[in-house]
Formats: structure tokens, C-alpha cells, sequence
């Protein structure tokens, strides 16, 4: 299990790459990317604050909670903080498990968690101005699919 | 002096993210936080601002250690 | 919208580099890489038979299907034919949309597809021989989620 | 002539994959195939099997032109 929090860009091909090394009983790898959006030019920027030692661990903890509902073989959450130009990578999960259904829904799920109750907080810098960003409704209703 | 770390709005509002603050208790510690800025002491008591004490979530009344670090944190965005 | 068959091994990481690349107005990549098992050594390897200019064919209706059910803006599928060994990877399929839930609904979709109904036929050389593999109930009811 | 191509157990129960058959329908052709093995024959025409001429699944009886591409495709296991 591998969790991180990153202030420099990464590319999320060269995870998929080292992740999917030497497995030979897995059978299933999900991953997921999220990307920054430029909403046709009203999102300049994204800027996201974690508290290091805090967020991270809070990740940790619910990775060992997928691990453990999945039946994962392994797991790796890379999230990008501080400031994210469109098109740079916010957040990379990959699971991997025996099966394609653990698979997905434990990358489903973490995406779930990271997307609504992970400790981030997140401007927005647009073209009008810098807003802070609160979870959406839809964000909410994900999370509370696993609850 | 317990080290008061401050994130999201709750920094903007502030005007800063990191300091150092004499206090025994949490609830000193937020009485000398509000004396000294009114609308940051209203803000760190609304509803949905937590409150980790050493990067442990707490409710109500803690006691801080001397080199306590306490993070008041506005409601998580998601990443 | 790709589709291809390769009978050579392929390495899902640089395949999904070039799916996120130059990409302003996608939220989400999901992706999922199925590999080959080794079983503990029962598999000694997998062969995969396809019917070029069917299977593709048949790949790309399922996969503009998906296109137009879960709104992505782009998907991508990569299967391996022929002998394949453990820790290989047989498939590859990557799908881009606006938000998550698409993403991950419709890459889901795809490899049930693939799993169950694609026109492939999968034989595998174990320690025991020989044998031709038929999907799974399990393959049979995921597919039937969709239906 | 036909090209006729087998798939997946059909081809290693016929020995072949890949061969040419005069016949201008469907029915000429699995007559003349089993004709020559009579255990393909019944493979051939067993449930679940498919066949696709050019590269279409049909269904029942279809003409075949001079150049036409018959496949038969047993149950299909997915990737």
C-alpha cells in the first residue's frame, strides 16, 4: 500500500507501469485519473490545501479499510496538492485484486471518499475571481452508497 | 505555546496559517484567538469547523501540552 | 475511439500517458487492465483466438454503445491475442468523461462485456493439460446488469 | 469457392482453420462438409453454434457468393 501527497505534476501512466509490474496472481487492476478541468476557460486554476500528516494518514486509513472490504492485493492513492493547471492530474488510484468486481468497486469507493469527505480543501481560480469548493450533492450521495 | 495551524478559509479569513499561542486549554485557547480577532473566534466555533489536536480529531475540551499542535479545520472539500 | 487487437504484449502504463494526454475538458480516466493469473502455476499460460475484422468490429458497436450511454468523450480498448503468459496484460480499456461516475460506470460496463460476450475463444495450457474456457456464470450475470 | 474458417474447438476437432469449399448456399456447404467428416458435420450444426458469412452472423439458410468468407464460430468465452 502506497499513499502519497505531491506538489510537483506526475504522470499517471508511469504508476500504471510500476503498479502492474511483476503480478502474476493478479488479475484485475483498476485505476483511476482525475483530471483538472478548464471549464472552457472559467477555471484558471484549481489550488488544493492538505494538512500533511493528517490527510495522509486519513487516506491510509481508508485504503486499509478497501484493502480489507475488497479483498485487495494491493492499493496506491497519489494525490496532488497546491496549485493544478487544467489538465494536470489531481488524484491517481490504482487497486488491484484477483477479480475485475473487487477491483472496481474498491476504486470506486476510494474515489467516493477522496472525492467528498477526503481532508482537502480546494479553491477554484477563475476567470472570475477565487472561490472555495464545497463537496456537491451528487459528491455526498456517492460517499453514502458504501455507508 | 501551542502551535495553532489555521487551513482553507479559515486561513484567508485570518490572514495567516501558522502561530504560536500561550494556552493551557483548547477553550484558552480559543478565548485568546476571539480577543484578539472577533470574526476568527465566531468562525473557528461555527458548526462543521473540527478540530485535531497532534493530527487527532477532538471534540469539546482538550487539555494542550506544551507543544500541542492544534489544526482548526473548516469543512473538507474533497480533493 | 480506439480499438485494436495485438498478438504482442503491450504495456498498459505508456497506453494510458497517451489516453490522458492533451486533455482540458475530461474529469475522469478510468481505466483497467486485466492480466494473466498464473494460478499458482496450474496456468502455464493462456491462448486468446480472435476473428480479425469481427472481433474488432464487434468490440468497436459495444464500445459506441458505451460512447453514447455513458456520455464519454473517449474510449480506447487494446486485446491481446494469442498466447499470452502470466503477468501479461490480455486487456486494456480506458474511458474519459466529464465526471466519475460515467467513467467508471462505462469501463465497467466494457470488460463485461469483453469478459463474457466478445467473440474470443480462450484456451488455456495448464499442468493438466489443455482445455477450451467458457465464460463464467458469474461473467454471464455481471453482463446482465446492463441488459 | 468458399473460404471456410473454423474457430476455437471446431478448428481442433477438424484438424483445420482455413480451407476452400465449392457450394452456393449454406446448406451445400455443411452438406459437404459433412460429408467427408460426419463428427464435424454435427459439431458444426450443434446449438450454440454461430455462423457469420463475410463477416455477419446469419441466421438459418443464406446464398454464397463465389468469393464469400463462412465462418463457424462455437460459443464464444469472451476475452
Amino acid at each position: 500500500m502506497k499513499i502519497a501527497l505531491t506538489d510537483l505534476p506526475f504522470e499517471p501512466g508511469a504508476l500504471v507501469t510500476a503498479f502492474c509490474a511483476d503480478r502474476s496472481e493478479t488479475g484485475a487492476v483498476a485505476t483511476f485519473v482525475g483530471l483538472a478541468r478548464a471549464e472552457q476557460g472559467a477555471a484558471a486554476a484549481l489550488e488544493l490545501e492538505a494538512y500533511p500528516g493528517f490527510t495522509d494518514a486519513a487516506i491510509a486509513e481508508i485504503a486499509a479499510k478497501a484493502v480489507a472490504r475488497f479483498h485487495l492485493q494491493d492499493v496506491q492513492v497519489v494525490h496532488r496538492i497546491g496549485r493544478i493547471a487544467p489538465g494536470e492530474a489531481i488524484v491517481f488510484v490504482a487497486t488491484a485484486a484477483g477479480h475485475r468486481r473487487e477491483a472496481f468497486e474498491a476504486c470506486d469507493f476510494l474515489m467516493d471518499y477522496l472525492k467528498s469527505r477526503a481532508p482537502f480543501w480546494k479553491k477554484e481560480h477563475g476567470s472570475d475571481g477565487v472561490r472555495w469548493i464545497e463537496p456537491t450533492d451528487r459528491d455526498r450521495t456517492d460517499a453514502q452508497r458504501w455507508d | 505555546m501551542a502551535r495553532v495551524l489555521l487551513f482553507g478559509r479559515l486561513a484567508d479569513q485570518a490572514g495567516w496559517r501558522d502561530r504560536s499561542v500561550e494556552a493551557r486549554d483548547l477553550s484558552a485557547l480559543r478565548a485568546a484567538l476571539a480577543d484578539e480577532d472577533a470574526g476568527l473566534g465566531e468562525a473557528l466555533a461555527a458548526p462543521g469547523v473540527q478540530v485535531a489536536v497532534d493530527k487527532v480529531l477532538v471534540r469539546g475540551e482538550a487539555a494542550l501540552a506544551a507543544s500541542a499542535e492544534v489544526a482548526f479545520l473548516p469543512p473538507m472539500s474533497g480533493g
